[in-house]
């Protein structure tokens, strides 16, 4: 098994070449505990906002909004509206009404692509790995919007375009260290297991270094250890990094565990939002998930 | 035993991506391009040179441009073939207009018509997926080669409509027409192919090669990681394109020696389209794996029953070559999808835990 | 074994077997046939390649060969393929091969400007390029008995003496590739010159056996005749479309390669009162025809399905290419007084050709067709045809041969040729006289 | 100025002076268009039942025709031959099935779509090896069926109607309602439609795959030898067919992979189209428009509605 030359985070942090608002530089240790933790900056906010397909109302009138630094989690039960939430934010679906504001910014109807741009990052429900890739490939497809030579020098793959992939697979090395996948770097994504597939998309989400990073069940059929895991990847990702997480999940521990704020779906409505503790109390959220007749 | 890379350390990200990390894949190739660029002019005889080492380039070329749309990009194409035509003819307008400047550099730039062409026909895939998409080829392979009937001015109103070519000189040695020898056409299009592919296979491992795969193995991943879907899938149109019509104009200018408009039909699209399976989609490799297979088996399959001095009609061993390649794609879909370099692959890993078979991850 | 191995194997194989210079056994005359049994046009080109076999089995069976040297015929399966057909030619050519005949119009273009740098004299009977019959600027292509231009003037004035053709308007029906699209330019010139109309109606390869379009156009059109330029499943369905817009099939004329038993048998009885150019003899009645079905077909020797197919309009075709060929052989052994001879020996002998009536009947093929006389200048020979009448079962020959406007075709093919030469620096031309 | 003028309105008068051509314009692109959908027909029955695109549908055509037109040529009374013609289709099917789709079930589409191509080699190779590659004239009158013409007096003029065209229509027709009927009255169609609606579920109650498969080739070689028999009468039988089979995948664009009343409309949408464009349009671009026209129509269509006439809109999911 060919090895690449193994860097640690440490050694090169800070050092890269790679200047534009690198939030991996972002080192400052936050507290950890929640009650704590006092958010200023709203990154993300959504207003009122609908959506529909041909006549199935899939959310509606939905408003809450994602503070820089936070972990929001998004929960419901099956078909509450969650993935098309996370839809709506990076793009891919585009709601009939309401509002969506980011940094500040009123967003206009954009691409996924252009959310990407504007530092959105994205996991699946199913894993949506490129099948046909290594881990490595999978990672560094991350970088694509960093890197910027142009066809010509792609060609010859000599100079600027080799010191381009080399710098970048520099940082895609760091996050592979920082999820543990080292003995995979090589491997098609295809054989792995699905423990080790989630993590990988993990790590190619991370590679984006977004402001926001969205998680559709990050969790979704591991057995306990996985998650324990995934649960620590993500604890530090926002904690060392301070990346802004929204997350849906099922399992309730998990939830209540690793966000700062909850907000709860049902029927494509919100019912309820604000502190695990809050929302755990929340008699709507007990009816909903244990299916009172509304 | 002998194929084992135990003991090669790479100390540099550089090292680790090279094309080839394996010193015995650098020795191999090393051995092959000293076989091309030696060996075979040298020893080999004209027909050989002429009748199975030139077209297995030129079919090699063009299945690594469709290998780059299909293979790559993931969207398959039916219209290979007149994208070759667009090569072809384009080349051959240059050297009318422009009799004096060299003959490679045409060709060169005729696969910019192509590629342009290409982006054309390649805009329905912005909305159209996997089979309409293979389907609406079909648009491009008929509407093109209407076109290379239909307008005169493509075939400079020749009485015979075909193009024919004219002989050109490079260092006062003639390298088309009907005097320029197989060898010296050979060393020509083995240059090409060779510095062609190396573009290929750098452009692959790179940031546009990346975003192909990406839109091939998962279109909406791909997008919502920044990939824009028309950038990515119509350069790969382009760049596919520009391969093919490279191909096409090589066929004509350096092969045949003329072309009328039957020779880039739907059954050539299909002809490259099989060796891009067989050989193996998503693998340079492969391209000449599957281009070799395909051009050289049927001559093979004709030389057999000649060889034991049998009296079949010729007609027979074209059905019975038919049969067998048929078979043989149904075989390789069925056993191995990712075709012979996949079996090429297997075959080295099995090499490097030679003889100790589970020793390997 | 990996796969590689297998196939540098298999490589190293076909390498040796064809580094091996080809020891040419100096005792016989080879002869390369380019066939087509396979592929859309297979029905035109099975009959073909069957008599063009039979004849020369024919001579080796009944004389020993030619001049007591015996001929090798080899069959190459071209598929009607430009690549093919190239790729037949190179692996046969250094076998001593005497010409070739291409039998398809790409593959013969592939070849033209090949053959004066391997010295192989290119045969292409009746098709190919018109212009190759100026002899002095294609000295090693020959399109003997006629070129599709003289063909076609020959059809003109086979129109012009039954009725006229001042005023009419003409309908062309024809392939839409360089095959089909050849005597348009003659057509117009024609046009002009007699006062008629022309309307042309092409037929896509791939839709040859979907002409509706074209034969509603025709009734839109109304001509008074109609001309094809057709070939393989495209005759009968023209022919069928004719007959049920009711256009009348004494008025529409096949050229040579519209006028085969095969294109008419799918039509049979629908079919009667259809016209076709030919130029070589209808049926067995032949001694030279006797002779191929006691020496050849009899033995068991030949591949055609059954008796009944000699004699047919494309076997004789073949056969016909078969005895021009031998008669070059002849001619060039005389010349050059070896027993066996080279392409460029061929190519005289070729040039040399004089059949004249007499010696058909010494050949026994008698009336078979007109006098082809080759010259340095003339490679198209006489350029007569005859027009044949399909009368429901079977061809018959209704007129006389037919001469060539030569006048008009003539200076048209010189032209033709100056054009095809004129961009080509450094053409092989010949001067003669 | 002149331009626009011979697109947009000496057509339409062309049209209204001579309305009994433009009816047998119309006729004649109605009979194409429905040889069209008979070849679509078989596409799609075999797309429903096992998610294949049948690219060898054309040489099926052609092989079908040619086994009944050779064994005819044997010296088998022509009621037999069309048995034992579709006996072959039958054996075809079955093999088909045991020897390549059973063996790449869950493939994707596109490995299914190479695999078909694969076939379609086989089939040439196999079918010229058999029967020979020469055309061959069909033998319609043996069939049974009709030859002649009727003519119609209408507008001054004439449209003629051929028998056999008549034919082909109707046997069409009976054809899609014995399709229609097998599809909602048999227990082998009622299962054939859950295959076609899920092949998990499918298989979850019960139902045989494999069989399945084996009957929807089956049917669709019986409509391959209907389609061969009236293509043949048209003209020939010979290899040449399988280029205008190509067509039909421009109908199954325009009316969906899985829908055959799309395949009809679709077929009968080109079929007439094209005449017309080519009788009334061609001339502008030089006519042979034919070879073309269909593909570019449909890709046109697709642009706007990439589902098809009768497909159901996508929703992506992610």
């Amino acid at each position: 098994m060919p090895t690449g030359k193994q860097v640690s985070v440490d050694q090169y942090s800070g050092s890269t070449a790679d200047q534009d608002r690198s939030s991996m530089d972002l080192t400052a240790s936050k507290p950890v505990s929640e009650t704590s933790r006092q958010y200023t900056t709203e990154l993300l906010s959504i207003e009122n906002v609908s959506l529909s397909f041909g006549g199935v109302q899939a959310v509606t009138d939905i408003s809450f909004n994602i503070m820089e630094g936070e972990v929001r989690a998004i929960i419901g039960p099956n078909g509450a509206g969650k993935t098309s939430l996370l839809n709506i934010i990076n793009g891919f679906y585009h709601p009939q009404e309401g509002v969506i504001n980011f940094r500040g910014k009123q967003r206009r109807r954009m691409k996924p692509y252009q959310a990407a741009a504007s530092g959105i990052a994205r996991t699946f429900q199913n894993v949506a790995l490129f099948k046909g890739m290594s881990t490595l490939d999978n990672i560094m497809s991350g970088r694509s919007l960093k890197m910027h030579r142009g066809f010509l020098w792609q060609v010859i793959h000599l100079g600027p375009a080799r010191n381009e992939e080399i710098q970048h697979r520099r940082r895609v090395e760091e996050i592979i260290d920082f999820l543990e996948i080292a003995h995979i770097r090589k491997q098609p994504v295809g054989r792995l297991p699905y423990g080790l597939q989630k993590r990988v998309e993990l790590g190619r989400a991370m590679a984006m270094e977004p402001e926001l990073l969205l998680l559709d069940e990050p969790m979704a059929g591991m057995n306990l250890e996985e998650k324990e895991d995934m649960s620590r990847f993500i604890i530090d990702l926002n904690s060392e990094f301070g990346t802004t997480i929204a997350l849906i999940e099922h399992d309730m521990g998990v939830v209540m565990d690793l966000a700062d704020r909850v907000v709860v779906l049902d029927y494509g409505k919100k019912i309820a939002d604000g502190t695990p503790t809050e929302v755990q109390a929340s008699q709507e959220v007990i009816d909903a998930y244990l299916g009172v007749a509304h | 035993m002998f194929y084992r890379e135990a003991g090669q350390f790479k100390t540099s990200y550089a090292a680790d991506q090279a094309l080839l990390p394996i010193r015995q894949d650098r020795i191999g190739l090393g051995l092959i391009l000293l076989v091309a660029f030696v060996a075979v002019p040298l020893l080999a005889s004209d027909f050989f040179i002429g009748s199975i080492m030139i077209p297995f380039l030129v079919f090699t070329l063009a299945a690594v441009g469709l290998n780059i749309l299909t293979g790559y990009a993931g969207q398959l194409s039916l219209g290979t073939g007149a994208f070759m035509g667009v090569g072809a003819y384009a080349c051959y307008k240059l050297t009318t207009y422009f009799p004096d400047i060299n003959i490679l550099f045409m060709v060169l730039l005729s696969g910019i018509f192509s590629a342009a062409v290409g982006v054309v026909f390649g805009l329905p895939s912005l909305r159209i997926k996997g089979l309409y998409l293979a389907i609406t080829t079909l648009a491009a392979q008929f509407f093109l080669e209407w076109c290379f009937i239909r307008i005169g001015w493509l075939y400079n109103y020749n009485d015979s409509g075909a193009i024919e070519v004219p002989q050109r000189k490079l260092f006062d040695i003639a390298i088309t027409g009907a005097s320029a020898s197989p060898t010296v056409r050979y060393l020509v299009i083995v240059s090409l192919v060779a510095l062609m592919t190396l573009v290929a296979a750098n452009v692959l491992r790179g940031r546009i090669g990346r975003s192909w795969m990406m839109i091939r193995d998962m279109d909406i991943a791909a997008e919502l990681m920044g990939v824009r879907p028309l950038y990515a899938k119509l350069s790969a149109f382009a760049f596919s394109s520009y391969y093919c019509g490279v191909a096409g104009a090589l066929m004509v200018f350096f092969w045949i020696g003329s072309a009328e408009a039957e020779a880039f039909d739907i059954n050539h699209s299909l002809l490259v389209l099989f060796m891009v399976i067989i050989g193996g989609m998503g693998s340079l490799l492969g391209c000449f794996m599957g281009a070799a297979f395909i051009w050289i088996l049927p001559i093979a399959i004709r030389a057999v029953p000649q060889m034991l001095g049998l009296d079949v009609i010729a007609a027979t061993t074209e059905h019975v070559s038919n049969i067998i390649i048929g078979v043989l794609i149904i075989f390789f879909l069925i056993v191995e999808p990712h075709g012979l370099a996949r079996l090429w692959q297997i075959g080295k890993e099995k090499l490097r835990t030679w003889p100790f078979p589970y020793s390997s991850n | 074994m990996t796969t590689r191995t297998l196939i540098t194997l298999a490589a190293g194989m076909l390498a040796a077997s064809s580094w091996i210079p080809v020891a040419q056994a100096q005792d016989s005359l080879y002869v390369p046939s380019m066939t087509y049994r396979t592929g859309p046009f297979a029905g035109g080109g099975t009959p073909f390649a069957d008599g063009y076999a039979d004849y020369f089995n024919m001579l080796n069976e009944r004389d020993g060969g030619i001049n007591g040297v015996r001929i090798v015929v080899d069959e190459c399966e071209t598929a009607y393929n430009a690549q093919k057909g190239v790729e037949c030619y190179e692996a046969t050519k250094d076998k001593g091969a005497l010409a070739y005949s291409p039998l398809s119009t790409g593959i013969t273009l592939a070849l033209v400007p090949k053959a004066p740098v391997d010295e192989i004299p290119i045969f292409s009977m009746g098709y190919g390029l018109s212009a190759a019959a100026a002899g002095d600027k294609f000295p090693w292509t020959f399109v003997y008995p006629a070129s599709y231009w003289s063909q076609l003037s020959s059809i003109i004035k086979y129109i012009d003496e039954n009725g006229g053709v001042e005023g009419q308007k003409i309908g062309f029906i024809y392939l839409d590739a360089a095959y089909g699209k050849e005597p348009i330019p003659l057509l117009d010139q024609l046009a002009e010159t007699m006062g008629f109309e022309v309307a042309k109606f092409p037929v896509g390869v791939k839709e040859m056996q979907n002409q509706s379009s074209q034969w509603l156009n025709v009734r839109k059109e109304r001509p008074d005749w109609m001309i094809m330029w057709g070939w393989g499943a495209m005759n009968p369905t023209a022919i069928k479309e004719a007959a049920k817009i009711r256009f009348p099939l004494d008025r529409f004329i096949g050229n040579w390669w519209a006028g085969s038993n095969n294109d008419l048998n799918a039509v049979g009885e629908a079919g009667k009162g259809y016209l076709a150019a030919n130029f070589s003899g209808i049926g067995q009645d032949f001694p030279a025809l006797q002779d191929v079905l006691t020496h050849v077909v009899k033995k068991g020797m030949s591949k055609v399905a059954s008796e009944d197919d000699v004699g047919n309009v494309l076997y004789n075709r073949g056969l016909f290419n078969a005895v021009i060929l031998a008669e070059g052989i002849r001619v060039a052994q005389d010349m050059t007084g070896k027993k066996i001879i080279t392409g460029a020996d061929m190519r005289d002998g070729l040039e040399g050709i004089n059949l004249t009536e007499a010696r058909l009947t010494e050949l026994g093929l008698p009336g078979f067709t007109g006098e082809v006389k080759g010259s340095c200048e003339d490679h198209e020979g006489g350029g007569s045809i005859f027009i044949q009448q399909w009368n429901g079962s079977n061809w018959e020959k209704i007129s006389d041969l037919i001469p060539p406007m030569s006048d008009v075709v003539r200076p048209m093919l010189e032209e033709a040729a100056e054009a095809y030469v004129s961009d080509k620096p450094n053409w092989q031309a010949q001067t003669c006289g | 100025m002149e331009m626009l003028h011979s697109i947009f309105v000496s057509p339409f008068i062309e049209m209204g002076a001579y309305p009994d051509f433009f009816l047998q314009v119309v006729w004649e692109g109605f009979v194409a268009g429905v040889l069209y959908s008979l070849i679509a027909l078989g596409f799609v029955l075999i797309y429903k039942a096992s998610g294949v695109f049948n690219f060898a549908q054309g040489i099926m055509v052609v092989f079908a025709a040619l086994a009944l037109v050779s064994l005819h040529g044997m010296g088998v009374p022509a009621w037999l031959a069309v048995i034992l013609a579709l006996g072959i289709m039958g054996l075809l099917a079955i093999g088909v099935e045991r020897l390549v789709l059973r063996k790449l079930v869950n493939q994707h589409d596109a490995i299914l779509l190479m695999a078909t191509i694969g076939l379609t080699l086989v089939l040439k190779g196999v079918g010229q090896l058999l029967f020979g590659g020469e055309p061959k004239p069909m033998i319609t009158e043996e069939l049974g069926l009709p030859t002649g013409s009727t003519d119609w007096e209408v507008f001054d003029g004439i449209v003629i109607f051929q028998h056999i065209d008549i034919a082909a229509t109707v046997v069409a027709l009976l054809m899609v309602l014995a399709l229609a009927l097998f599809f909602s009255k048999t227990r082998i169609g009622r299962a054939l439609r859950a295959v076609a609606d899920d092949h998990q579920a499918a298989l979850s109650v019960g139902i045989s795959l494999h069989q399945i498969w084996a009957i929807v080739w089956f049917a669709s070689g019986i409509v391959a030898l209907v389609t061969g028999i009236m293509w043949g009468a048209r003209s020939e039988v010979s290899f040449a067919l399988e280029i205008i089979a190509l067509k039909a995948l421009a109908v199954l664009i325009l009316g969906g992979f899985t829908s055959i009343p799309g395949a009809i409309v679709g077929g009968l949408i080109i079929g007439i189209g094209e005449k017309l464009f080519e009788v009334y349009w061609g001339a502008l671009f030089g006519s042979g428009v034919e070879a073309w026209f269909a593909y570019v129509l449909a890709l046109i269509f697709l642009l706007f509605r990439p589902q098809g006439l009768f497909g159901e809109r996508i929703i992506e999911r992610v």
